[in-house]
């Protein structure tokens, strides 16, 4: 590879000529930055000035290119130059307009800005541009676990767009839940009647599908790897296994019906007092005749008790909704109806859920003289006459209905093997040499669907409730396991029209998948990012923090204890960097050195001077665009302040945090998104992690003889571009109060 | 230019010496300037109004309808049928709507009506007076033949319940329609800001439950007065007769001193028109009309 | 370069710049193939970059958009045109034609977003990011999340003195008033209407007066009321006086669930108003007070833990009544609502600070011409298209939260990759 | 107990709302309400309604046939229709209740002295006599119908009015002799009649 050759180019576009002095610049640049190339330009966004820059690249073989002009965020389509290391100085959202006006601050403005194309050359020069990992034998079969609506219609949906698919199934016959219904709800216009499930079809399109590959009376035995590279060992029930390589897994393992027997002042147990699956059981065998109880006797009267044993805050029972349930019970009421109208149908709720076209089904349902009472049941009795008794909440009175059969809407209860908060304390007591948890290990593991080999788990993590659900509203496919989607009710609860959707997107994001793994690119936040992290593993304590900390389960220990990183599970998001005590860890453009040398590039000015030094190292997603729209409102904060971003407060090196202290700044601020129970990190728990490792590094400020205070980990969202203002300029005055570092001069 | 020509449905307040005496006579002036030629339906009966239902069933009360309805249709053919009362409207409307929409009804109707030796076939149009004034007429047309513009007169234009709902004038809303105040405005008055436009004066139901409807009067007079109103004007003979009648009353019971004149739309376009008090039906008021007959009398 | 030049039967094209069409784009462009984007107006983000907070975790959409917009910016396959719009499709499945209308900006590429045309312009328009609650000025950059970030000139300005203005304050001379309406035509292979909703027109809606009360508003403009890059700077001021709203009502199925207007359940209202009892305690602590006024609450799956949290806070109250009507107190301004709470029959008339209707989703497409092989449900949502080339997505399918917004986005990107996979294959044949 | 009420109970035993269906003007429309309550809100006499609309629908899907039928609430719709412009599901709310209000009548369920079912009576007869309604006669009825002597003071009460309307020529004193009346009154009568009749045969009513 040709040798290194550097670039700097600076604009003066904008108003940054006018209120900043360019050639000082340029200097800084050549003198300090050790720039090979220095030039500036006035428009430097436009064809012209991107043209120069090109003509450098092609014709003068510049390897590194620090653009000194607007944020980075701004004009990404101008500066975008792919074969090529490049940093970005942030003199215009980040000083131009950031520092008030006049003269009287010209010279902390112009300071500023010098600092900004220091920092933006020194981490240049530590930046190599990924070049990716391009892996011919990746693979790109896609494995697909359970047969049921949502996995068979991801085989036939990843299938139909043209990749192979190994399906899993652990019953003797596809179909899952789905199977078991006698109709399913409508889910085209008009939103009427109840239709034909179409499992019958989908399993035949399966089998005529020579794309699809069916494990039947079949489960996980271990999922090893990682996407591109799984390795499956497929257990039949017959004790053989089988092995099968695919590149992405999409889970679709379902639901089981939440156990009617927990519930027995609903009848619970009781004859005649069935679930919703018992019920369909007796449609299908009726098949359109007079639908007879267990005991033959025909049923003339039915009451649905909605939520059974759901809607529950007392904790006895599930706290959540399933959402279809309603749905259900209309359907199943009209299977009453439609075969005889005379049948009295109640359907007894407490709020009818019935959201988007469902109203129409529910219209309908009621045309055909099924009854909706709103009511809450308190007692229901079996037998040959079952009794509900309920709460009328309209005619605000006790009640009594008789009936034939009672149907209670139970719940969905997901399929989502181990709890993995469970999980960690016990493998952590049981490697501590506990028998008991050892023991207690294994029967969990047999528990789990995956069965992954990974050192944080066998399963996916699960969000709430037990659902393998992503934390995110806008990317519901932001998966904790990359290459593994979990789809379906297993996902969340869910009816059959959601479900389908559901498995389709699931399918696109395993296609995805495989082809990320095949050349490297990260999944999704940092989609296409082409860097990966590379361990120096000579310098390498054991200590494994970064094995335990990455929040993807990317790192596995290899045989000799080292951490063994799987390239093609990680995120990017530089948790481990963060992490490791020995800074043994980095990307090849983003790391430890590459912030490290911006923290050390900053000019510190003398004590005498009072000119404040605070490093902010803020979350690239949250704090940094918080920041550029305050510039971009023209708000004013410090320019004392030197703002480096970060993929993830989660990847600060407390190793910075001790070199700004050590070279005289005044305060440090760390800006990152909402930790806890609602977090926004989509690292998981980067924001999370800074804040705890901070609380350790009180001692060593105390040592340096430092205040607590100067250094700050704060929660900032992107909306708060005002109070990012007040943040930096509060805490300026808090130091100015505090007086400046006792390290000064000395770093 | 031909006269505009409607099967006429007077409806039984609107006949000689009854309740809307003063309506009927009001429309006489008001219908010649505006070239509308009424012709009463001959023989017809009474629409069952909006309280037939305790004793009338449902049949019973189409079948009366029916009867105008097909009186018009083979007496007067190609007229639309106008009524001036949205009772007897309101009740004729939804009897034609009802009867063209089930088969079985027309029929039990049709079987029904033989011993009247009639038959409806559904062809008839049942609109009412203010519809052929908006639509046919509109209000530019309204406009014209005013002599007397009603110059600085506030009035609340009180809409009521059954010109308004269900079927109310196309294009208008429930809550809030404004071609009554556009009406008010076409003959050079004012039309005051009145929250209780819809509001229901009690209906038939001011005879059973006179509590009940009178509360509901003030309600309306006196939100007339808020406005700054002079007086109120409205389309609904069953709404006139309670909003004048009862003030007395009210006053009596409450000691109010309600004392708002109520007249038709058609009084005020009689006099804007030119009319005189008495060919304005301004005799006919209890509480008297007296800026308005100043007009007239001009 | 227009797009036409590089659409082929190989691309993909998505209608809207939504969250659901940001995502089909992104996903299909992130599995290697072609898109173009298309967005009527000048910015994506479409309707939740107007919202404040997401329920049930109470973040900010802006969040989810920065990052669909660095996938955006750090993908090629993505090509996208703003203020453009579909007037035709010919063509079928796997081989569409499909022309463009392209607004006039205004503003070129060049724009650096320095803003001295706005500095330059006093002319004011009526603020559409705020649903016009308030004005910004005629030369403007709609949002602090804006992309692309350039300015926008509107179209009232231009030929007047004021539009001359703007031109001359261009540092880099990238206002064009000479710009055209354009009409561009593409190949494409696949359609993917992600063409949103809107908010049902809440003055049809007459018994509640929201065309006669200043103090009854839609819930999408409380978003705007509560956020702090809004109107009020976030500060609950109701329009009618400006005064402090601390008693605000909520008023569920606003449009929606009723045969005179919306007959479908719009799914959102409910936990959107649930949300919005926040922003109040937010504002005010326990001196603020909400009431929902609800027919059913449909706080499905886990969302039913915000309810149950919700139901649990001092300062919310619910009843169970479709309310009647609104009218005013005269000497407050206050909305009286009055109806019967139906769960004991109980009969109310309640003042309020402030009235927020949960109005409902009406497909942004209603009343668009679109073409014949579309295929739509009663409410004019979209279910696919005949010769199975085309589909709908997100809101535009179905009334959808954001999550299942972006799942459907998702899936209908798969289906249109299926598309192009065909195509392609019986090109190869 | 009336026999048809009789002969009502007997046919529907327990299927009040079966029998709303068969028997009631737009009683089909019963099952359809969802409970919001906006007819209950928009009644102008809802203040008088023991029992909102909404709450009668509820009440005959729980079989509450006889506290139903002999409430008076019913009879205190003043047909303004708002409930019928508002109900989110198009129901003929008004429709419905008359139909309650007359079926209740016609099994004499109706509470005694019921004030509007009284003049509705009156009334009707006025009308079905000569085809059209008389007011003089309706009015002084109505002022009897509790007998002679609360008539008096029902006459003196309104007296002032009485003699405004007749100096204001709207209460015509010949009235008592003669006035309008349809020619064809008797083919009317007839016709209502067999109105009654058929409809009879149709619900199963003797």
């Amino acid at each position: 590879m040709a040798d290194n050759k550097f670039a700097a180019y600076i604009c003066s576009g904008c108003g940054i000529g006018d209120a900043i002095k360019v050639p000082q610049l340029e200097n800084i640049a050549k003198k300090e930055g050790k720039m090979a190339i220095i030039k500036s330009h006035h428009f430097l966004c436009n064809a012209e000035g991107v043209q120069m820059i090109n003509d450098d690249i092609e014709k003068e073989g510049v390897t590194h290119v620090c653009i000194a002009a607007c944020s980075r965020r701004a004009k990404t389509e101008a500066f975008h130059f792919p074969t090529v290391a490049m940093s970005r100085a942030n003199l215009r959202e980040g000083v131009l307009w950031v520092v008030a006006a006049g003269k009287d601050h010209d010279e902390v403005r112009q300071e500023m800005a010098a600092d900004y194309v220091r920092m933006g050359c020194a981490e240049v020069k530590k930046m190599t541009q990924p070049s990716g990992n391009v892996k011919e034998s990746s693979n790109k079969r896609i494995l697909v676990v359970g047969g049921g609506m949502s996995g068979m219609t991801a085989a036939l949906e990843i299938a139909e767009t043209g990749y192979e698919v190994v399906l899993v199934e652990k019953t003797g016959a596809l179909g899952g839940m789905a199977a078991k219904l006698y109709k399913r709800q409508p889910f085209k216009d008009p939103y009427a009647e109840a239709q034909d499930t179409g499992v019958a079809e989908m399993v035949a399109r399966i089998a005529a599908t020579p794309l699809i590959k069916v494990h039947l009376n079949a489960t996980i035995g271990e999922t090893a790897g990682a996407p591109g590279r799984f390795v499956i060992q497929v257990a039949q029930e017959s004790g053989s296994v089988t092995e099968e390589t695919v590149g992405a897994i999409v889970q679709a393992t379902g639901f089981t019906t939440y156990d009617m027997a927990k519930l027995p002042e609903l009848g619970g147990g009781q004859p005649n007092v069935v679930d919703q699956a018992g019920l369909e059981a007796l449609a299908r065998q009726a098949n359109g005749g007079a639908i007879k109880r267990a005991d033959g006797k025909e049923v003339k009267s039915v009451v649905f008790v909605q939520c059974a044993g759901q809607r529950d805050d007392t904790g006895t029972h599930l706290s959540y909704c399933s959402g279809h349930c309603c749905g259900t019970s209309i359907k199943q009421a009209t299977y009453f109806k439609d075969q005889n109208p005379d049948i009295d149908t109640v359907v007894m709720y407490q709020d009818l859920r019935v959201p988007g076209m469902g109203e129409d089904f529910y219209r309908s349902a009621q045309q055909k003289g099924v009854i909706f009472t709103k009511g809450k049941a308190s007692k229901v009795t079996g037998g040959d006459s079952c009794n509900v008794t309920f709460r009328d909440l309209i005619l605000d009175e006790e009640n009594t209905i008789p009936a034939d059969l009672v149907v209670l809407a139970t719940g969905q209860v997901p399929n989502a093997g181990v709890d993995l908060e469970a999980w960690n304390p016990v493998v952590t007591a049981a490697e501590g040499g506990d028998e008991a948890a050892k023991v207690q290990r294994d029967a969990m593991r047999t528990t789990s669907v995956l069965k992954l080999d990974y050192r944080q788990g066998p399963d996916m993590p699960q969000f709430k409730h037990g659902f393998a659900d992503s934390h995110f509203i806008c990317f519901p496919y932001e998966t904790r396991r990359t290459g593994i989607y979990a789809a379906g009710p297993v996902r969340r609860p869910m009816d059959i029209a959601q479900a389908t959707d559901d498995a389709t997107g699931a399918a696109l994001k395993a296609i995805q998948a495989v082809e990320n793994a095949a050349v490297g690119r990260a999944a999704h936040p940092r989609s296409g990012d082409l860097s990966f992290p590379t361990a120096r593993l000579e310098g390498c304590t054991q200590c494994k923090r970064c094995t335990v900390e990455c929040p993807f389960g990317a790192i596995d220990e290899d045989e000799r204890r080292f951490p063994k990183f799987n390239e093609e599970r990680c995120r990017r998001c530089g948790t481990c960097m963060g992490a490791c005590p020995v800074r043994v860890i980095s990307f090849e453009n983003y790391s430890v050195d590459t912030v490290g040398s911006q923290v050390k590039a900053v000019e510190v000015p003398d004590e005498d001077e009072e000119k404040p030094r605070i490093l902010v190292l803020a979350c690239e997603n949250d704090a940094y665009p918080a920041l550029d729209m305050a510039g971009l409102a023209r708000m004013n904060y410090s320019a004392f302040v030197r703002v480096i971003p970060v993929r993830c407060l989660g990847s600060v090196n407390t190793i910075w945090i001790s070199d700004a202290l050590n070279s005289g700044y005044d305060g440090v601020m760390m800006m990152g998104c909402k930790k806890g129970d609602d977090y926004q990190c989509h690292f998981v728990k980067g924001s999370e992690l800074a804040h705890y490792r901070m609380s350790k590094i009180g001692d060593t400020l105390k040592q340096l003889g430092l205040e607590e205070e100067r250094v700050q980990t704060l929660e900032v969202a992107i909306t708060d571009s005002a109070r990012v203002v007040k943040l930096i300029n509060d805490y300026v005055a808090e130091l100015d109060k505090i007086g400046p570092s006792p390290l000064k001069g000395f770093g | 230019m031909a006269k505009k020509q409607y099967a006429f449905y007077p409806g039984c307040s609107s006949q000689k010496g009854a309740s809307a005496a003063n309506f009927a006579t009001s429309i006489q002036l008001m219908n010649e300037k505006l070239e509308i030629q009424l012709n009463e339906i001959p023989d017809w009966n009474c629409c069952g109004a909006s309280i037939g239902y305790g004793e009338g069933s449902e049949l019973q009360r189409l079948v009366l309808n029916a009867r105008n309805l097909a009186l018009a249709e083979t007496k007067l053919p190609g007229q639309d049928l106008v009524s001036g009362c949205p009772a007897c409207w309101l009740a004729t409307r939804e009897a034609a709507e009802r009867l063209n929409g089930a088969e079985h009804l027309m029929a039990d109707t049709n079987e029904a009506l033989k011993e009247a030796g009639l038959n409806f076939r559904g062809t008839v149009k049942a609109r009412h007076m203010v519809e052929v004034l908006v639509e046919d007429i509109g209000f530019a047309g309204l406009k014209a033949p005013v002599v007397k513009p009603l110059e600085d007169m506030k009035i609340a234009g009180y809409v009521g319940c059954q010109t308004n709902r269900p079927f109310g004038i196309a294009g208008e809303s429930f809550e809030n329609p404004m071609y009554l105040d556009k009406m008010i405005e076409s003959v050079g008055a004012e039309p005051v800001a009145f929250d209780q436009k819809v509001t229901c004066c009690g209906g038939a139901l001011a005879f059973s439950e006179p509590d009940k409807s009178q509360k509901q009067i003030r309600d309306i007079v006196e939100a007339a007065y808020d406005g700054g109103a002079e007086m109120i004007v409205t389309p609904c003979q069953l709404c006139q007769a309670n909003v004048e009648i009862y003030q007395s009353e009210i006053n009596k019971k409450k000691g109010t001193k309600l004392n708002m004149p109520v007249v038709y739309y058609s009084q005020l376009m009689s006099v804007a028109y030119g009319g005189s008090a008495k060919e304005s039906g301004l005799n006919g008021q209890l509480i008297k009309a007296e800026k308005l007959e100043k007009i007239a009398s001009k | 370069m227009t797009a036409s030049t590089v659409a082929t039967a190989q691309t993909i094209l998505v209608v809207g710049g939504g969250i659901s069409g940001m995502t089909a784009a992104l996903e299909a462009a992130e599995c290697g193939k072609q898109v173009i984007l298309v967005e009527k107006t000048p910015v994506l983000g479409g309707r939740t970059a107007r919202l404040y907070r997401y329920f049930p975790k109470m973040c900010h959409p802006t969040c989810g958009l920065e990052i669909n917009l660095r996938r955006l910016k750090s993908n090629r396959n993505v090509r996208l045109m703003t203020m453009t719009e579909v007037t035709a499709v010919s063509g079928s499945r796997g081989n569409y034609s499909v022309t463009l209308k392209v607004a006039p900006r205004y503003v070129t590429e060049d724009c650096t977003a320095c803003g001295k045309c706005s500095e330059a312009v006093s002319a004011e328009v009526p603020n559409p990011w705020n649903y016009g609650l308030d004005n910004l000025k005629a030369a403007y950059l709609p949002h602090g999340m804006a992309y692309p970030q350039r300015y926008v000139i509107d179209p009232s300005i231009v030929g007047t003195p004021e539009g001359e203005k703007a031109k001359a304050a261009c540092p880099v001379g990238a206002v064009n008033l000479e710009m055209q309406e354009e009409t561009v035509t593409l190949q494409v292979g696949a359609l993917i209407w992600a063409t949103g909703w809107r908010p049902y027109d809440a003055a049809k809606i007459q018994p509640y007066g929201y065309d006669r009360f200043p103090n009854v508003v839609t819930s999408l403009e409380f978003e705007r009321m509560a956020d702090p890059h809004g109107p009020t700077g976030g500060k609950i001021l109701r329009p009618g006086d400006g005064k402090e709203a601390k008693n605000v009502a909520f008023i569920q199925c606003a449009g929606s669930r009723d045969e005179n207007h919306l007959r479908h359940c719009s799914r959102i209202c409910c936990m959107a108003s649930l949300k919005q009892t926040q922003y109040v305690r937010e504002a005010f602590g326990d001196q603020g007070k909400s009431t929902v006024y609800y027919i059913d609450i449909r706080a499905i799956d886990r969302f039913e833990d915000f309810y149950q949290m919700v139901q649990k806070d001092a300062t919310v109250s619910f009843v169970k009544s479709k309310v009647a009507r609104i009218a005013e107190n005269k000497e407050n301004g206050n909305p009286i609502l009055h109806g019967v709470d139906t769960e004991g029959y109980k009969r109310y008339a309640t003042e309020h600070d402030l009235v927020v209707l949960a109005v409902g989703m009406e497909p942004e497409i209603t009343g668009v011409k679109l073409p014949d092989d579309v295929i739509l449900d009663s409410s004019n949502f979209i279910e696919g298209s005949k010769d199975m080339g085309m589909f709908g997505a997100g809101a535009a399918s179905s009334p959808l939260d954001v999550n299942r917004a972006v799942q459907s986005a998702t899936a209908a990107s798969l289906r249109a990759i299926q598309v192009i996979h065909k195509s392609a294959s019986t090109e190869a044949a | 107990m009336t026999t048809v009420n009789q002969n009502a109970i007997e046919k529907y035993r327990n299927n009040f709302l079966k029998e709303v269906e068969e028997r009631v003007e737009d009683g089909h429309w019963v099952k359809m309400c969802m409970q919001c309550g906006v007819c209950a809100g928009s009644c102008p006499l809802g203040n008088a309604w023991e029992h909102s609309p909404q709450k009668i629908f509820m009440m005959i899907r729980a079989g509450k046939r006889e506290e139903v039928l002999s409430s008076d609430s019913m009879w205190m719709c003043t047909s303004c229709y708002n409930c019928i412009v508002r109900c989110p599901r198009q129901l003929p709310i008004t429709h419905i209740m008359h139909g309650l209000a007359h079926y209740a009548n016609r099994l004499g369920m109706v509470p005694k002295g019921q004030p509007t079912q009284e003049i509705a009576k009156i009334f009707w007869n006025n009308l079905v006599k000569t085809g059209r309604v008389n007011e003089l006669k309706f009015s002084l009825s109505m002022y009897f119908k509790d007998g002679f002597v609360q008539g008096i003071k029902n006459a003196l009460a309104m007296q002032s009015v009485g003699l405004g309307l007749v100096k204001a020529g709207r209460l015509n004193p010949m009235e008592l002799f003669g006035g309008h009346k349809c020619k064809d009154s008797d083919a009317i009568k007839k016709m209502i009649a067999k109105a009654r009749e058929i409809e009879d045969r149709r619900h199963g009513l003797t």
